[in-house]
């Protein structure tokens, strides 16, 4: 046992030494990344990565790092203190998860700046970051509505948080608005990433009748379901038209490195002050990907249409009269629902088929 | 000229710390019954084994038909035309007999042909007249039924030699004198056997030639026809010790255990126990004879604790102990000496002391409030060895490493020292060598002679005989007769092993 | 021709040796598997030290990975010694962080700190025996394999738990986030030094190790835990219930682990959410291996393991090196050692073919 | 579409899950069947999943593909092999040490690999004939080759068990080591052989995974699938033909789930996630309630190291 402890003893002792790291000073401010999956996965966290190469290359005077597949648990804290301690001044968290981690942390280091995404609790030096991709959803449901036949769309989701639900809401109102019969079916995976549940989930909705898929989830596992039955699918996080032209309707596109790059230059420029960002189609960092190839020029119109108006400000999706599943009137006529009750969305809107755990 | 279809030359095997065979040299002719005759522990089995490849000898030479061999699995030993009987019968009991016969055999096809089987195993009751019923699994049959199979089984390899490991051990000795009707048509057929016991009376009955070893060395090989039984005790044994049991005996009337209507399950759900009637007196030794695997170890077990009564009443002492917990039982004054002390008697890989205290360790002084005391243990342990001639180099090493004698010891002085009103000893020299089986046998004795009461099982009839005051019979999970051991003789005692009613 | 020979008497030192050349072993082939992406292999244990022991507060994370498997494997000791192979201790964990949090989140109200710690302290390790116990019964009267009983029971807690963070224990003003609400201060672990996230959780981990170093080393019960883990059937021959014993350790076990989870949720997260801290049940299994199920050298083992796995996460930020690598260097550890085994009970001989 | 054709495309689906568990299933009974206990069939699995995907992702080809990703779980299944026969190691350490094994390396190793997507999968072969039978047809037949293969696998592995010499070889070895040897049989040889088998089926069965239901690559893609292939042997009682059942009824179980999400259930969808385990964990206790009175058996030496030379 004895020996033991002296091997111990000198690993610690060896170990001391590597941590004399040379601590290089540089002009570049450091800017540090988490990721919750791997920065490859081909879905949100690619999404991120994607804007962070963006604002490497746009900014000369940022040098980027990123970890990936973070624990949201007790490692989350750890991997960030060690990024501070590099010397690292921007950090990061591009998951729901990282919101404790990071607001844990900020409270310890006043000088460095902490962004997250999708969270809600911010500091003097914290702030949080997030799109309204409920307008793309929106823009996607109209394209839905107007392609369906069986008039049976199936939604492959993820988590019942007000995020999806947003996302399932805004996607319906906009497929009921140009086709009432439409109604939307929900699955819920309980994981981002899973594509052989997120397959199932797909084939279930095939077997049932679905003649369109979207995903909410980060795989395109529902899409090569959708693929293999010949069927349409409306894809998530990336546009992936290119790998699926005859299956993707059209994507809903996450496009961060706008934001990533105003963050920046605010911090470069010294005006960056802690809020929380919601950004929506007209600042870029939501897009609507590209139509698929059989949809009509007719629907492409409609939908730009749309578009335009909500990027001008003249159309808002959660504008009443909106009944929810339950046929309840939960929006009024003419009035919208506020932001605060947007991002604490629990119920579905009529025409959605699914349920959410209270 | 006689041709030698077998020799060994200078097999040495040493096994750590033991040598089991030294220079061992002996010939096989052909169409002979050669015995190899020694007490427990002499090397018969470990040469047997490597004569069929289970074993690499260290040293030595193996020469068939005159030709050189190395045999370094059954395999190698089967294709040389060399079949064995162990004496723990090799058969897989989820098998059918069918299947067990031809297990390893390539000649009946890939997809097994069944026909074909069954034919050569007409021919076979036909030549020898062994059957047997071909679709039974063999957890189903008997033990004499068993050493059919593994007769086919060797007779199916076409062997020429044949060695047989103590097979009478399990039989009655009518089954016996079937057995060796089927040896000598054998020979008489031309094919060779190696017949391997310790008893005497056998090997007169059915040897040839009769090699004598002793402490793993050739004493001496020899003609039946020139010896004598005495000469062979005398060159298997050595020197003898002289020791004479002065039992002095101090039986009562009163019954000390009482069983009434005891039933049993085994574990595959047959009865082992069917009905079990016994009144034990204070101060004798009972011994139980009979086959093994006809309920002796059940009922033993049974009283012990350690198996579950379906039906019946054990009262001992005017207690009530059935379905009891064993260790109530131990307290209460039975106290049991398993038969496989590997397998119950001692946790092999933990030290001698842990094992010596196996059945105090709860009480004052080696535990109190929960706390064990550790040099306690450690002095009863030495006070123990001493007290019965344990060899015990290291306590604290791994008990596995004692020798079969001294772990046996150990086992009875941590029994006997719990002071028992009953002890029961189960096959209790099973494996020993000559001086600790007297060693056992005077301390049962001994402590019997204290006006303790015995229970005593065992497979060997001589054992019984010598030291039982009575003798039970059992007989198929019942005891078919218990007679006063000066009434008995081998010859009833082995007709009711075999099923005749007393 | 190589043959096996038995050992007599096995060298004293062969028990320190093994698991030390196991480990060598172990990063011998995680550097070649290092070296075949094409990075220094050098760097990546420079990396691993210094991030899991090279300053202060990097020793302290390691401590802070270190606690919850300290508590499991300590527990896993006295289960593996009786045979018994609980794969559930992940499941026992999430169940002592979920029940010790109920009194976090509902019951909090007007009990004093210590009060309140004590009692997520008891609950967790309700909690986590009652999980193990589930398992242990089903063994005990019908044979069912704990293997594989354990591990489905580990799908089964985190869905329980997935279910309670998704649905009633969901914090309204999290914006149905899955997330519960914030402990109160009252039941929150104290930190031990300031500055580092290290609790005293670590103190009832070692106070755990202690509990069961005695239990195994002084006590009865850990002499009936030898001989039933030597040979049941001589443990039922002594008059040891062997069915008690096991249920006993098993209550050990999954109360521990189920102390695990309480010392994550309540000293370092601080609410309860779905991921918490998944790798440390199935850690704990190769740390109560290496250290041979003693108690004590388990300490060492679940920092150097802790270590491994904290420094693991850092090798992500400064090299890109897949966290796949822990795994790797733990399983051919675990593999090497579970061969040398062989060693203490063998010699490896040659011998010329013929004789 | 009408409710007929729901569930038999919803069946068809169910047996397509199956597979991804008959492989390991029967794969597994095998290596038991010779006294082999080898846990590590969720890493044999990961690194078939792995292996398989790379190979058909490189060649395009899905076949070529799952061959590979065979052989690799058959490889990967020798470290056990060689730790629990020849060193004679503790089985449940081994294989729960190839379990991390499988994850580790397929971790390190598939960094680069994560989420490509195989454009080439196994395609759909309607069988003729058979294909035309209703319900069954398109049930059963009218999936890939490797589905056919798998009941080709199913039959052929019963039949050699119960009706060959080879069969009986191993039955004998998981039952009485010492006596198959005795009887000239190598025991090493067959539980080398059969370990080796199970690990080629649990790559199988991973490989399928990735070539044909999930053609993508991630992390732990097997979610558990290994150890519910082993909970399975327990409820198949060892003999191939009930696996068949046992891999269906868990993907029936999987597929119930989904399909009560899709018709709009109230129960929360966790629990619904749940199904499939506590499915599992009901099963595997009612079947070893039976097994234990109607002794029917585990190999008796399952986990028992064969050492020949013993005194």
């Amino acid at each position: 046992m004895k020996k033991l402890f002296i091997l111990f003893l000198a690993v610690m002792v060896v170990s001391f030494g590597f941590s004399y790291t040379t601590y290089a000073k540089q002009d570049k401010i450091k800017v540090a990344f988490l990721y919750i999956g791997p920065h490859n996965d081909g879905g949100w966290s690619q999404a991120h990565d994607e804007g962070r190469i963006y604002l490497q290359k746009h900014l000369p005077y940022v040098i980027t790092s990123y970890s990936e597949s973070v624990p949201e648990g007790a490692p989350c804290e750890k991997v960030v203190r060690d990024y501070i301690h590099k010397g690292y001044k921007v950090i990061f968290g591009t998951s729901f998860g990282f919101m404790n981690c990071l607001y844990n942390v900020a409270k310890d280091y006043p000088n460095v700046i902490f962004e997250h995404c999708s969270g809600y609790k911010t500091r003097k030096n914290m702030g949080t970051y997030f799109g309204r991709m409920y307008q793309v959803d929106y823009l996607a449901g109209l394209v839905a509505g107007m392609m369906t036949k069986s008039n049976y769309i199936g939604f492959v989701a993820p988590f019942p948080i007000p995020e999806v639900v947003r996302e399932i809401d805004s996607f319906t109102i906009g497929a009921r608005e140009v086709n009432p019969k439409v109604t939307v079916h929900v699955i819920w995976t309980n994981s981002w990433f899973n594509p052989v549940k997120e397959r199932s989930a797909a084939e279930t909705f095939i077997a049932n009748g679905a003649d369109i898929i979207v995903s909410g989830c980060d795989s395109p596992a529902s899409i090569e379901a959708a693929k293999k039955a010949g069927i349409y699918a409306i894809a998530y996080d990336r546009d992936i038209h290119n790998m699926f032209p005859k299956t993707v309707l059209t994507s809903r596109a996450w496009n961060w490195g706008v934001y990533y790059v105003k963050v920046l230059k605010e911090v470069h420029d010294g005006t960056w002050k802690s809020e929380k960002y919601w950004g929506g189609l007209d600042t870029g960092i939501v897009k609507l990907g590209k139509f698929g190839e059989t949809v009509p020029e007719k629907v492409k119109a409609y939908v730009l249409k749309r578009e335009k108006e909500i990027k001008e400000g003249k159309f808002k999706v959660f504008e009443g009269p909106i009944y929810d599943q339950h046929g309840r009137l939960m929006v009024k006529k003419g009035q919208e629902l506020p932001d605060k009750d947007k991002l604490s969305l629990q119920w579905f809107v009529k025409g959605v088929v699914g349920s959410i755990p209270h | 000229m006689e041709e030698i279809v077998l020799e060994t030359r200078n097999i040495t095997k040493i096994f750590p710390e033991t040598i089991a065979n030294k220079n061992i040299s002996f010939k096989l002719k052909k169409g002979e019954i050669h015995a190899l005759l020694g007490e427990n522990g002499a090397g018969k089995t470990t040469l047997m084994n490597i004569l069929y490849g289970i074993y690499m000898p260290t040293n030595g030479e193996i020469f068939i038909n005159g030709q050189k061999v190395t045999i370094k699995s059954p395999l190698d030993a089967i294709k040389l035309g060399i079949g064995m009987i162990h004496q723990h019968f090799m058969l897989v009991e989820t098998l059918t007999v069918l299947e067990n016969i031809i297990l390893g055999l390539k000649e009946y096809g890939f997809v097994i042909n069944k026909r074909a089987v069954k034919e050569k195993l007409k021919e076979i009751e036909h030549l020898y007249s062994l059957k047997v019923e071909p679709n039974v699994k063999v957890w189903q049959t008997t033990v004499g039924e068993q050493q059919k199979i593994e007769i086919i089984k060797v007779l199916f390899r076409g062997a020429n030699i044949l060695i047989l490991d103590e097979p009478t051990a399990v039989l009655t000795p009518q089954e016996t004198q079937g057995l060796f009707k089927i040896l000598k048509k054998m020979k008489d057929d031309g094919k060779s056997i190696i017949f391997i016991t310790h008893k005497l009376e056998e090997v007169m009955q059915i040897a040839d030639t009769i090699t004598v070893l002793r402490k793993g060395e050739v004493i001496k090989t020899l003609p039946k026809d020139k010896t004598t039984k005495s000469e062979l005790a005398q060159l298997m044994v050595g020197e003898t010790q002289a020791c004479d049991f002065l039992r002095k005996r101090k039986e009562t009337n009163e019954t000390i255990l009482s069983i009434k209507g005891l039933i049993v399950y085994s574990d595959k759900g047959t009865k082992s126990l069917k009905g079990v009637d016994l009144d034990v007196k204070k101060g004798e030794i009972l011994g139980i004879a009979g086959i093994s695997g006809n309920g002796q170890k059940e009922l033993v077990q049974t009283i012990a604790g350690l198996k579950k009564v379906a039906e019946g009443k054990i009262i001992f002492s005017g207690v009530d102990i059935t379905n009891k917990h064993p260790r109530f039982i131990s307290r209460l004054g039975i106290n049991y000496i398993p038969a496989d002390r590997l397998a119950m008697g001692v946790a092999p890989n933990l030290s001698s002391i842990d094992n010596a205290i196996m059945r105090r360790y709860y009480r004052f002084p080696l535990s109190k409030r929960g706390i064990m005391n550790h040099t306690k243990a450690l002095a009863y342990t030495r006070m123990m060895a001493k007290a019965y001639k344990i060899k015990l180099d290291n306590p604290f090493a791994p008990i596995k490493l004692l020798s079969g004698g001294n772990m046996q010891k150990l086992i009875l002085a941590r029994e006997i020292l719990e002071n028992p009103k009953l002890l029961i000893a189960s096959y209790p020299t099973r494996g020993l060598d000559i001086a600790s089986t007297q060693f056992f046998r005077q301390k049962l004795i001994e402590i019997a002679n204290k006006g303790k009461t015995i229970i005593l099982v065992s497979e060997d009839l001589d054992e019984i005989l010598s030291l039982s005051d009575r003798i039970a019979v059992m007989y198929e999970g019942r005891i078919v007769g218990i007679m006063d051991a000066e009434e008995a003789d081998k010859n009833t005692i082995g007709l009711m092993m075999a099923g005749a009613k007393a | 021709m190589l043959y096996f020979e038995k050992r007599q008497s096995v060298p004293r030192y062969f028990k320190v040796i093994i698991p030390i050349i196991s480990l060598l072993i172990g990063l011998i082939i995680g550097a070649i598997a290092v070296a075949i992406v094409g990075i220094n292999p050098l760097d990546v244990y420079g990396g691993i030290l210094s991030n899991a022991f090279g300053s202060w507060y990097a020793f302290s994370e390691t401590l802070v990975a270190a606690t919850p498997l300290i508590l499991i494997t300590a527990g896993l000791i006295v289960v593996f010694r009786m045979n018994v192979w609980n794969i559930g201790a992940y499941g026992q964990y999430i169940m002592g962080a979920i029940f010790s949090s109920y009194f976090a989140l509902f019951a909090s109200h007007g009990l004093s700190k210590p009060v309140m710690l004590a009692v997520m302290v008891i609950s967790s390790m309700v909690g986590g025996a009652i999980w193990a116990l589930i398992p242990t019964l089903l063994k005990i009267f019908w044979e069912v394999n704990e293997v594989i009983t354990t591990l489905l029971l580990n799908y089964i807690a985190l869905y329980t738990l997935k279910f309670l963070m998704y649905g009633p224990w969901k914090n309204p003003e999290s914006y149905g986030f899955p997330l519960s609400k914030t402990f109160p201060q009252t039941a929150i672990l104290p930190v031990l030094f300031k500055g580092t996230r290290l609790t005293v959780g670590i103190i009832f981990a070692l106070i755990a190790v202690l509990i069961v170093w005695f239990l195994i080393k002084k006590s009865k019960f850990g002499y009936e835990v030898r001989i039933i883990g030597d040979n049941p059937l001589a443990a039922k021959y002594a008059g040891i219930s062997v069915n008690r014993n096991i249920i006993i350790g098993m209550a050990i076990n999954g109360a521990l682990a189920g102390l695990a989870g309480m010392t994550e949720v309540s000293g370092i997260v601080h609410y309860l959410q779905v991921k918490i801290g998944a790798d440390y049940g199935y850690t704990a299994i190769i740390v109560a291996w290496i250290s041979y199920l003693d108690p004590l050298v388990t300490i060492l083992a679940s920092i150097l393991f802790g270590g491994l796995a904290s420094g693991g996460y850092s090798l992500q930020i400064t090299m890109r090196v897949s966290y796949g690598i822990v795994g790797l260097i733990e399983s051919i550890t675990l593999f090497s050692l579970v061969g040398a085994q062989i060693f203490l009970n063998y010699k490896l001989r040659w011998k010329n073919g013929s004789s | 579409m009408d409710h007929h054709s729901i569930y038999i495309s919803l069946l068809a689906n169910t047996v397509k899950a199956g597979t991804i568990l008959l492989f390991p299933t029967i794969g597994e009974i095998f290596t038991e069947r010779a006294g082999i206990l080898n846990l590590g069939v969720e890493g044999m699995m990961l690194i078939g999943a792995f292996i398989g995907f790379i190979v058909a992702y490189t060649t395009k080809d899905p076949y070529l593909g799952f061959f590979a990703g065979t052989i690799a779980g058959g490889i990967a299944s020798l470290i056990h092999a060689f730790i629990s026969i020849t060193l004679r190691g503790n089985q449940i350490v081994s294989g729960l040490a190839l379990t991390i094994f499988g994850g580790g390396f397929t971790t390190f190793y598939g960094q680069k690999w994560i989420n490509m997507t195989l454009n080439n999968t196994l395609p759909t072969v309607k069988l003729p004939i058979l294909s035309k039978i209703p319900y069954i047809g398109p049930i059963f037949f009218s999936q890939d080759l490797i589905v056919y293969l798998s009941y080709i696998t199913v039959l052929v592995m019963w039949f050699i068990l119960y009706k060959t010499t080879m069969g009986l070889n191993l039955r004998a070895v998981g039952e009485n080591a010492k006596a198959a040897n005795a009887m000239g049989i190598s025991v090493y040889r067959v539980r080398y052989m059969w370990t080796f088998f199970g690990g080629l089926l649990a790559g199988a069965g991973g490989a399928y995974l990735t070539t044909s239901y999930a053609p993508f690559w991630l992390d732990g893609i097997t979610a558990g699938r290994g150890w519910i292939a082993i909970a399975l042997v327990i409820f198949a009682m060892w003999d191939p033909l009930k696996a068949l059942f046992g891999a269906y009824l868990f993907g029936g179980i999987n597929a119930l789930q989904f399909q009560l999400q899709a018709s709009g259930t109230t129960i929360p969808s966790a629990i619904l996630n749940m199904l499939p385990y506590i499915g599992t964990f009901i099963v595997i206790t009612i079947s070893s309630i039976i097994v234990k009175t109607r002794h029917v058996r585990p190999p008796k030496e399952l986990g028992i190291p064969y050492i020949r030379e013993e005194k």
